[in-house]
């Protein structure tokens, strides 16, 4: 069951006089229970497009136009008093750096506490009580304790755990996680991406999960879309990604991997740079920085079609068969 | 968000509209409250340094005094002629050297105390006392040996020239004859003080004791201290133990220290206010146009001028003096600047200082102006060097000074320099001569040419500006023991021509006082003293 | 918010980019146009103004805007639009160099107090607090007497003055900011503590600084005139804008184009200012830009 | 929090108002002019009794420690100028109107400043912001002694609403309020809107408002703690500013208040008066400098672990 139906959402910055465009076209599925992994560069529009879908950016500057179904209510032109009842109740959102995105001034109680006090409309006490359970199921130690601290008393990690039971607090339909291990250590990463997963089945949520990572993605995410300057080149699920790889961008990123597995001596990076989201791009995005491209992926729009069940590529040539990756 | 913004706006209008509230309920100014119950409600200027007559010298705390206190005599309000006082009469000895007071036996001080003659002496003793440090001790040295009692030079008291043969009997024994002696006999510096309060709160001697504070205060005067906070307010109330209770017409008087004389105009229209002090000259053509029954403009003893310090090169030229007066348009100042009907000045003393008038002798004759000029050897050729002109910083002097220097680069082509000084650095730059030409007023303290004239002798301590004639030291010697009214005046006359052929001092302008008094207020006569017993005044 | 910007990645570019985003600030660019003008016909107020600005007319004495003067005259009669202009030369050579003054000494007392923090720190903020402490009238009349008394002198007793409020600001921002991770990486990476400063804190604190000057501007020309009224200020018959607003206030009710015309110059100036100031902030640090 | 509070009186307010007695004590006898001169002249005698009255004929070093003694024991001095009183006694009832003053206008500026900060923060370029701009940078154009006669004219003289001087009833207390203050409403709302600004960009506010709570706590929860750091590192001065430079307001409005008496001392060189309100401000400066420090720690948990870690 698709719980959020996503069509065709275009976000673009107006700037003095110039336009940019952060998000192209992008459509998308989201099935209950479902962990939908967006992986792209910095820059290629994961953030912006979470970000439009929950009202996040200002408007203007920037300009959405699309749908984003949740429900019977598209979340893109809802009104804000209806999209305030879904952030933070239905739809929970864990940011990238939990340094910044705790408020500094604020106790992590006083912050932890107030999805409750403005969805559930609960009391101080009852709500506290809440608190300090769901920081004992993320592994908070001694949380009655540690929620009266301020957020540069804790450790990045307990941090990132606790913005988890901020997120999940409210018990949401969908949980929105961009780039939730980014900043952390790599040990530390794991046990956040575990009790992600834990908490996802005891709550059976969906999850949407942003990140350039594509190791994180190989374990975690039942599907993944691919993102280069604002549009999906490919979107397969989990295992297809990475044994049927449809996508020569997809290629390069698997490629640009580190691997313990392998020992050539280089580390692969892609060349050249992403487009400028300022001018209109014709054609494949990637095209310029293919090794596979050829005339025709400049001069013709881009192309979309299936390579194999809910498997979608947008370059032409491995949907013409003539290469293969 | 607007919430937001409302949470720290709304209260800033509430604030407002409730406050402005509580005030709409019904008032009636002070003013018209004050025609009722018979108080007034006076402008005052200043805070009082004290109140203290012996120690005071400025004019807001003498029209505090002169409700709490009486002198031996009081003036006329119109005429400034002495009538009885706390004395009923007196006697002078015909080579006018010994007064002789008949003080009133009814007379009492505000707590029921007889005011006695001794009183009097007491009083003399105290200001005369060197450690009491009194500024106004010398208006007292008329008196035979108080300079000496004053000055240390004597310690025994018992030979300064006063004398109490009876509680009612006071003798004043002068050293050589005053014949404006009564009128400085009404300035404050001679009003008794309560002895036994005195003592009470130190010694006769002790500067700045409580003894002033209400409560303690006694006088002799119409009224009695019933208030003072600082800054605020001095209120006074009728004294019932005043020998001559039943012809006061006032019940009480609020004195109000208002500096800003904008403050004070405003507080006037307002209806706070019967007197004020002062009106800012922008606002008098306003006054005499709308409201010619409150504008009074009344003559003042006093004079503004301009020293020069005649030590200074190019200044040591009399005949340069003589050009940079001619220069002066004084009628275009007073007129077009001033407003306040102040007169040109065509001598020093004022017109009718204790009835003497001199002769009109400055003029303002340009061609004249620059003939002297070129007789003392400036012109074209010889540029006339860079003078400054300092002023004290105020209003109306910068005003002036601006449009002086723009007379005399018009009329003659000379360049002066304004300098604006804090008042204490002006007045130690004209102290020690540091200066080149220099603002100066000076206001008598009592009816007769001798305050405007005998300062400008040598090394007297007003004569700042290093002028030095013995003829003129001279002359005024000759006055000052001379009893008879006309010869003295003869050589004060022959002594301002001198002055005024000399010009050490440049005459402007003859000050007038200038200020808003409502029409309920009656009794208060135009004098050139301002001086206005509360005995004579009315609200109705 | 995060805005993806591509072009930005090479740092040198930061002033050519500041420059860029002001002049694309229609409102900072108007402002700019008009403090130029106004300076502009202020410095060659001895070519623009129709008189001269000595010449008195005592008979005229104050009178309404019209043909002969076009914004009036003042009580001694002289024309009021060739006094704004010479006493606009004064305002702004005050305001800014004494703002120049100020923030010079300011930002680098408090950068430095901020960034040691400790004794130093405490030793740096004392004396502050003690130049706040002091009476400043007596210190500007002892400047004032006891050496020449010139506009540069001014300048420095209005800007040694106005420092204080700046060193407090700069201080505070320096010590958020040394809490900051981007401090602590830079630390991390070796860097000299003047480097840092320069390199990474005195950018951050721009915005404040810039906030702060473009309002220490308008209270100096004030400060000038509140000086010139105890006395200490500039010299009649020479004038500068606050003297004119003052002398304006007196006559008020009689003379209101005294109060109207100077004060409007002067709100111009100031509203310019602040606009300038605004963009300037904006192009420095484009986070806080106007969205 | 106490040990910081007893640290600081104790190392650093005691040796600075040494440090600013002394100062004030010499510069004051630099300046020319003594607390005698009049304009009518003393005479030498009269003022060799005045010197030796007020124990202006000893040494100057002397002069300094037997002042010093005093003022260590509480006294102040007599005044000069006001023979009849002593310095202590003056200002104790002088500042309390002062303080009453500034602290009308001080509450002023900060509802008013932060409410305007706000209301042009909350669209940034909108019409809000430029009006809320325009009247709070007017605030500055405007200075006291404009504002408060045009504020007498209007609600006094053509209203009738207020007196136009005085300090008795209640309504005395707004028109001076609002002088006084207007000059930082306008400081502190560019302050408010600019650290709003700063603020409203950061990753916390973004959390704050994907947790769905509404704008406008996010506003007063979220963004105002942290966008009035700057602000209230400026209240110290603001306060001082305030209380200390109340002299032209109180002078149009005719307000019995410690400014008229600091600044007329200075002119009339009363040297005990102006060394006592000099001690006295300092005082106050440092007590409201402490008082900032506090609530800026008070605001910021990060400088408050800091501050603990070094008591």
């Amino acid at each position: 069951m698709v719980i959020l139906d996503v069509r065709n959402i275009s976000t673009t910055f107006k700037l003095r006089g110039t336009t940019l465009r952060a998000v192209n076209d992008v459509s998308f599925g989201l099935q209950k229970g479902e962990t939908l992994g967006i992986v792209g560069e910095s820059g290629s529009g994961k953030t912006v497009l979470c970000h439009s879908i929950m009202q996040l950016l200002p408007r203007p500057p920037a300009d959405i136009s699309g749908s984003a179904l949740f429900g019977l209510q598209d979340l893109v032109s809802c009104s804000s008093k209806d999209i305030r009842n879904i952030r933070g109740n239905r739809i929970s959102m864990v940011f990238q750096d939990p340094q910044a995105a705790f408020n500094p001034y604020l106790r992590i109680c006083d912050q932890l506490i107030e999805p409750l006090l403005y969805h559930r409309r609960l009391s101080r006490r009852t709500a506290m009580d809440k608190v300090l359970s769901i920081l004992e199921e993320t592994g908070i130690p001694d949380p009655a304790r540690r929620c009266r601290c301020y957020p540069h008393e804790f450790s990045g990690g307990m941090l990132q755990r606790a913005m988890i039971a901020m997120a999940l607090i409210t018990h949401p339909e969908i949980l929105i996680a961009d780039e939730p291990t980014t900043a952390l250590d790599v040990t530390i990463q794991m046990q956040i991406l575990q009790l992600l997963k834990s908490l996802q089945r005891q709550l059976s949520m969906s999850v949407i999960f942003i990140t350039h990572n594509l190791g994180i993605v190989a374990g975690f995410c039942d599907r993944v879309l691919v993102m280069y300057a604002g549009q999906i080149l490919e979107s397969a699920s989990g295992d297809d990604l990475f044994l049927h790889t449809a996508h020569p961008y997809t290629k390069a990123l698997i490629r640009s991997v580190p691997s313990l597995h392998v020992n050539s001596g280089e580390l692969y990076s892609i060349e050249g740079k992403p487009p400028d989201l300022t001018k209109e791009i014709k054609g494949c995005p990637f095209a310029p920085r293919c090794t596979y491209a050829q005339g025709e992926c400049t001069e013709e729009d881009a192309a979309a079609g299936l390579v194999g069940v809910s498997h979608f590529t947008s370059c032409r040539r491995v949907l013409k068969g003539e290469i293969s990756l | 968000m607007n919430y937001a913004s409302r949470f720290f706006l709304l209260p800033v209008l509430c604030f407002f509209l409730i406050s402005f509230h509580i005030n709409c309920t019904s008032r009636t100014s002070p003013v018209d409250s004050g025609i009722k119950t018979g108080t007034l409600h006076f402008g005052n200027q200043t805070e009082p340094q004290d109140l203290d007559p012996q120690i005071v010298t400025g004019v807001p705390e003498f029209h505090i005094l002169e409700a709490l206190f009486e002198g031996l005599v009081i003036l006329d309000p119109r005429t400034l002629e002495p009538l009885p006082g706390a004395a009923r009469s007196w006697d002078i000895t015909s080579d006018g050297l010994i007064y002789t007071f008949h003080l009133r036996s009814s007379a009492r001080w505000s707590n029921g105390d007889p005011v006695k003659a001794s009183d009097f002496l007491f009083s003399f003793q105290r200001i005369l006392s060197p450690a009491l440090g009194a500024e106004y001790a010398y208006m007292l040295y008329g008196i035979k040996n108080a300079r000496e009692f004053n000055t240390s030079e004597i310690s025994d008291f018992s030979r300064v020239g006063v004398s109490a043969p009876d509680d009612t009997t006071l003798v004043i024994n002068l050293g050589k004859p005053v014949p404006y002696f009564l009128s400085l006999v009404a300035h404050h510096s001679w009003f008794p003080v309560h002895p036994a309060t005195i003592l009470k709160h130190g010694k006769i001697d002790t500067r700045g004791s409580a003894w002033t504070r209400p409560g303690n205060l006694i006088g002799n005067g119409p009224f009695k201290l019933t208030d003072w906070e600082v800054n605020r307010i001095i209120s006074v109330e009728k004294n019932p133990f005043y020998w001559d209770s039943s012809e006061i017409k006032l019940s009480k008087i609020h004195f109000f220290p208002l500096e800003n004389n904008m403050t004070e105009e405003r507080a006037f229209r307002t209806g706070q206010l019967h007197i004020t002090a002062n009106l800012p000259p922008q606002k008098i053509a306003w006054y005499r146009e709308n409201r010619p029954e409150v504008l009074r403009i009344d003559p003042y003893l006093g004079t503004y001028y301009y020293l020069v310090n005649v030590n200074k090169k190019p200044l040591d030229n009399v005949n340069v003096r003589r050009a940079l007066s001619l220069a002066i348009d004084r009628k275009s100042l007073t007129d077009n600047l001033l407003k306040g009907g102040q007169i040109p000045a065509v001598c020093f003393t004022p017109p009718n200082a204790g009835g003497y008038s001199f002769e009109p002798t400055v003029r303002f004759d340009t061609t004249e102006a620059r003939r002297l000029l070129a007789e003392a050897g400036y012109g074209p050729s010889n540029p006339f060097p860079s003078v400054t002109l300092l002023y004290n910083t105020s209003e109306s002097h910068h005003l002036i000074a601006q449009a002086v220097q723009q007379m005399w680069k018009k009329y003659l082509g000379i360049d002066v320099v304004l300098l604006n000084q804090e008042w204490k650095v002006y007045l130690s730059s004209t102290q020690e001569k540091n200066y080149d030409i220099a603002r100066m007023g000076w206001i008598s303290d009592y009816d007769d040419p001798n305050s405007f004239l005998d300062m400008w002798v040598t090394g007297g301590g007003n004569n700042r500006t290093g002028w030095s004639n013995s003829a003129y030291d001279s002359l005024i010697e000759l006055a000052s023991i001379t009893n008879n009214k006309e010869i003295r005046f003869g050589h004060f006359r022959k002594a301002e021509s001198i002055l005024l052929s000399e010009l050490p001092v440049i005459p402007v302008y003859f000050y007038t006082n200038v200020y808003l008094l409502h029409p309920s207020v009656k009794g208060w006569e135009p004098n050139l003293l301002n001086i206005h017993n509360y005995k004579f005044i009315s609200l109705e | 918010m995060k805005k993806p910007e591509p072009d930005n990645i090479a740092g040198n570019s930061l002033w050519k980019d500041a420059t860029r985003r002001f002049t694309a600030n229609r409102l900072a660019m108007a402002g700019l146009i008009i403090l130029s003008v106004l300076v502009i016909l202020c410095i060659l107020a001895p070519l623009v103004a129709p008189w001269s600005v000595d010449v008195q007319n005592l008979s005229l004495g104050a009178s309404a805007p019209g043909p002969g003067h076009l914004l009036g005259t003042d009580i001694l009669g002289r024309d009021l639009f060739s006094r704004i202009l010479y006493g606009g030369q004064i305002s702004f050579a005050v305001g800014l160099c004494a703002t120049l003054v100020s923030v010079l000494i300011g930002v680098s007392w408090g950068a430095v107090a901020g960034w040691a923090g400790g004794r130093t720190d405490a030793v740096m903020m004392r004396i502050v607090d003690m130049a706040y402490a002091f009476p400043f009238t007596i210190f500007v009349i002892i400047l004032m007497v006891f050496f020449e008394r010139s506009l540069l002198l001014l300048f420095a007793a209005i800007g040694a003055v106005e420092w204080l409020t700046m060193a407090r600001i700069v201080r505070g921002q320096v010590m958020s900011l040394k809490s900051r991770e981007f401090i602590d990486a830079a630390k991390g990476l070796g860097l000299s503590n003047t480097r840092i400063i320069i390199r990474h804190v005195l950018p951050n604190i721009a915005g404040p600084v810039i906030v702060y000057a473009t309002l220490t501007v308008p209270a100096v020309m004030l400060l000038e005139a509140f000086l010139s009224f105890l006395g200490l200020g500039v010299q009649p018959p020479a004038s500068s804008w606050g003297i004119l607003i003052r002398e304006g206030a007196e006559a008020m009710e009689e003379y209101p184009w005294l109060l109207i015309f100077p004060g409007t110059v002067l709100s111009i100036t100031l509203f310019s200012l602040n606009f300038v100031g605004d963009g300037l902030r904006d192009a420095f640090d484009p986070r806080s830009s106007k969205e | 929090m106490i040990t910081f509070i007893t640290r600081r009186l104790f190392f650093q307010t005691v040796p600075s108002l040494f440090l600013i007695v002394t100062v004030a004590f010499f510069l004051i006898r630099l300046a020319p002019g003594g607390p005698f001169a009049s304009e009518k002249s003393i005479s030498p005698e009269v003022l060799k009794q005045l010197n030796t009255h007020y124990g202006l004929d000893k040494p100057i070093l002397v002069q300094y420690t037997d002042y010093l003694k005093n003022v260590v024991r509480g006294d102040l001095g007599p005044s000069f100028k006001y023979p009849g009183r002593n310095v202590t006694e003056l200002i104790a009832e002088a500042f309390p109107v002062s303080l009453e003053l500034g602290v009308y206008a001080l509450l002023f500026a900060i509802l008013a400043g932060i409410g305007a900060g706000l209301l042009a923060a909350s669209k940034p370029g909108g019409a809000r912001d430029y009006l809320s701009t325009i009247l709070s940078t007017s605030g500055i154009c405007i200075p006291s002694f404009v504002l408060g006669p045009l504020l007498v004219l209007l609600f006094g003289l053509k209203l009738g609403l207020v007196n136009v001087s005085g300090w008795s009833s209640a309504s005395d207390r707004i028109l001076p309020s609002l002088s006084l203050g207007m000059v930082y409403v306008a400081y502190i709302a560019r302050l408010t809107r600019g650290g709003l600004l700063e603020t409203m960009v950061q990753d916390y506010i973004r959390t704050a408002r994907a947790k769905g709570i509404p704008e406008s706590t996010v506003m007063i929860k979220h963004a105002l703690r942290g966008a009035l750091l700057p602000v209230v590192s400026f209240l110290g001065p603001a306060a001082a500013g305030l209380i200390t430079g109340s002299f032209v307001v109180e002078t149009i409005f005719s307000i019995p208040g410690l400014g008229r008496f600091f600044v007329t001392a200075a002119f009339n060189r009363d040297y005990t008066m102006i060394m006592g309100t000099v001690i006295f401000y300092a005082i106050v400066i440092i007590f409201f400098n402490t008082l900032v420090d506090i609530t800026q720690a008070l605001l910021d948990p990060r400088l408050r672990s800091k501050l603990n870690e070094k008591a």
